[in-house]
């Protein structure tokens, strides 16, 4: 089996440096790459392009790159609940190209699969098709868009083997999968490391094939963003 | 005149058995409570869950398992988990049966505005691109007019739009209209609200046909 | 919870006709929807398109439908094995269309995931790529190929439960989850049908929304086609 | 002159650590069991697993678990079962390191021709499409003449092609040759076979640069 295995974060994020383009995985505060996004913070490397469904918010998750002001460029679908972000963005600082939530998950998978671009209907008639190529297939208009390319993508899941394979938990998997083998080099960080053979290879979600480097992660906080509950009776 | 939650329980009469539904943010997230008991319906959020159940008791929320309003929920027996292309595969293939969402303005022609206004607030849309663009069966919840009085209802949208041509019905605190190829018809009044009041805060091509009833909620 | 379950096959086909255009699961005899195919042979329906990655062999799977000349055309990615289809297709009593199995597979995940067409590099330059249209990304070429339309989609899980979610099993798993939710109706056939939450909702390969019925199958041969073994020391 | 399992195991010494290699039906194979132990190496097979172990022992065979050729096979710790748009999401996404497959005819320029005689054999492409058209490392393993004597390295193919311009490399009973710029460029000899033998079973243009080492097998 080929080893993906890394002993930590450092280890991890070798080789990223200034000017890179990443794509993180997570919704919200759910399934970030937490530690990966910490180490990128102290590393302090800059002018970065994120590819990331949500900004975090002002102290935590992509948060904490946009206080630094680290990042140069966000590709996002949504990014409200971050003033740091709006007050970047509105005055200029912040470049921000906003696409379709379903055109961003679509993009990245494109990459990880090996297809140059899709067709979607997202967006069609919108500023989001605006110099984009547009076409018309069985009366309904779709938007051409292009597969990612990135550097490095930082994923979280929850159990991770030594051979890279990985399942998420939840709707923390959400945008993680796709992003596997979607940029040169992939790096999983992992609540558990377990065994090598005892996840069942039928249930895996993403293959180790997909992952450069596994490592697990020191400490989670997994932060609820909205906690909201239910009365008791 | 309604509130949010009267919007919501008119709404949820036109969930149908059978049906999956995605539901946006706000008051959309309220029509799960007036869905009728005796028919089998199945959310979907974007984020990537099938068979949402109500919110969780104190002490079971779990950080890993939340809509795409970000608050913690649990799952009914029978749901399922999966990655944002899948359930994108869910919306853009129409699997989805029913999509109800808010709208900051709505065109006589179907079109919706609901994710930026342009120097001033920028979110992002989110899904709701993917959604408006790909269900069949969209229908619109907001206040029949913005906080200055003026109508959302509009022959042309001034935002930036989400979708064209797509909204097929909406439900305000006024009434219930069906967009069809002249406009928006009139289909029903809230209780107590008049066919000339809803005349007066509506911008766009309002159709009046024969007797607008109330609504019956 | 949505309920699609169904009885038997004979409820599970209803509405099946001639001239329509079925998906069909499996690679070679492995995970084919064994019950489905029987039932069609039964029902004796003709001028039927097949889209399945193989053929069967004379005497089991699709082979068996072939046997009695209900299928008008075949849309596969290989069909060697099998005698009977051999000589049907080159005496020009089957129409054949052979693409490339990875277009197979994304010509149903689009038509599952709502995309028009998908730009694949399979075919360039070979007869596949006759008459399609073709196009440059990067100075690579690919060429363009439409999502498929079918009236049903068969296929083959190993469990399943009432609300329609399947889990698969090793490499029976095969085509069966990309053709879900790629036709007008999916049919899903399982060998176990187990109570409602009792799947792990974070282990259900394809969830309830793409399956329009879903039905325990009376019966599984699961034929194997080439027996192959290791000696014992 | 080398036989089938001869040029697997030749085929074996280009596996290199750290390897995903997709493994053709027929003499490709049999490379597995020729593969140095002392390095890791991942085979895939199309049909949907990585991590491919040997063949089982009688009694352990599963219909359920098979390679591409249709065989019983067993895992590997840390093997993985998936579908087919994601074992081509492998291959197309050029995840897979190393493909090895068979031919018909090879063509000088690196054209591939291996699914199809036409009017005679029509078994169908299957994988081989998609692998030829994205694999960045190919060998083709392969007799170098047919049945009846004729060579398998022409200038041009005459059967319908599977690729254009994608073979780098092509081991055969007689040689092991790379495609290059100019033609089939010499790098080794099968044991006891001459240069001069090679370039009368080679009908496209045979590239001979110095001494032609013999094969260390």
């Amino acid at each position: 089996m080929i080893n993906k295995k890394v002993n930590n974060v450092q280890e991890a994020l070798k080789g990223v440096t200034n000017g890179m383009t990443f794509m993180l995985g997570g919704f919200g505060l759910s399934g970030i790459p937490e530690n990966a996004i910490a180490h990128l913070v102290t590393l302090g490397i800059n002018q970065l392009t994120c590819i990331s469904n949500n900004a975090g918010v002002d102290d935590f998750g992509l948060g904490l790159l946009l206080q630094k002001k680290q990042i140069k460029k966000m590709i996002s679908s949504y990014v409200g609940e971050n003033d740091e972000f709006e007050r970047q963005m509105l005055s200029g600082e912040l470049d921000v190209e906003l696409i379709p939530q379903g055109t961003l998950a679509e993009r990245c998978r494109a990459a990880q699969a090996g297809m140059p671009a899709i067709y979607t209907p997202a967006g069609y008639g919108t500023e989001v098709a605006e110099g984009k190529e547009t076409r018309e297939f069985d009366g309904k208009m779709y938007v051409l868009e292009h597969a990612f390319k990135a550097d490095f993508a930082f994923v979280k899941a929850w159990k991770g083997d030594e051979a890279g394979n990985l399942i998420f938990k939840g709707t923390a998997r959400n945008f993680n999968p796709n992003m596997c083998g979607a940029a040169k080099i992939t790096v999983a960080e992992v609540e558990q490391m377990v065994p090598l053979g005892t996840l069942d290879p039928n249930q895996i979600h993403i293959p180790g094939i997909f992952v450069q480097r596994i490592f697990k992660g020191a400490v989670y906080e997994k932060r609820i963003e909205q906690l909201t509950l239910r009365q008791r009776d | 005149m309604l509130d949010k939650n009267g919007i919501a329980k008119r709404i949820a009469k036109e969930v149908q058995d059978g049906f999956y539904v995605n539901l946006g943010i706000g008051i959309p997230t309220l029509v799960a409570n007036y869905v009728r008991d005796d028919i089998e319906v199945e959310f979907q959020s974007e984020n990537g869950v099938l068979g949402m159940g109500p919110f969780p008791y104190e002490g079971e929320e779990d950080a890993d398992v939340i809509n795409a309003g970000k608050q913690t929920i649990t799952t009914l027996p029978g749901a399922s988990f999966f990655d944002s292309a899948m359930s994108f595969s869910m919306i853009r293939g129409k699997h989805v049966d029913l999509t109800i969402l808010g709208a900051m303005e709505v065109a006589e022609t179907g079109d919706i505005a609901n994710w930026k206004i342009p120097g001033k607030m920028v979110k992002g849309m989110g899904g709701a691109m993917d959604l408006v663009a790909s269900a069949e069966n969209i229908i619109v919840a907001m206040m029949h007019t913005n906080k200055r009085g003026e109508s959302k209802l509009l022959k042309k949208c001034t935002l930036p739009l989400t979708g064209v041509g797509c909204v097929k019905k909406i439900v305000t605190n006024m009434a219930v209209i069906e967009v069809v190829e002249q406009g928006f018809k009139l289909l029903e009044r809230a209780p107590g609200v008049s066919v000339e009041a809803i005349k007066q805060a509506t911008e766009g091509h309002l159709i009046i046909e024969g007797t607008i009833p109330e609504m019956n909620i």
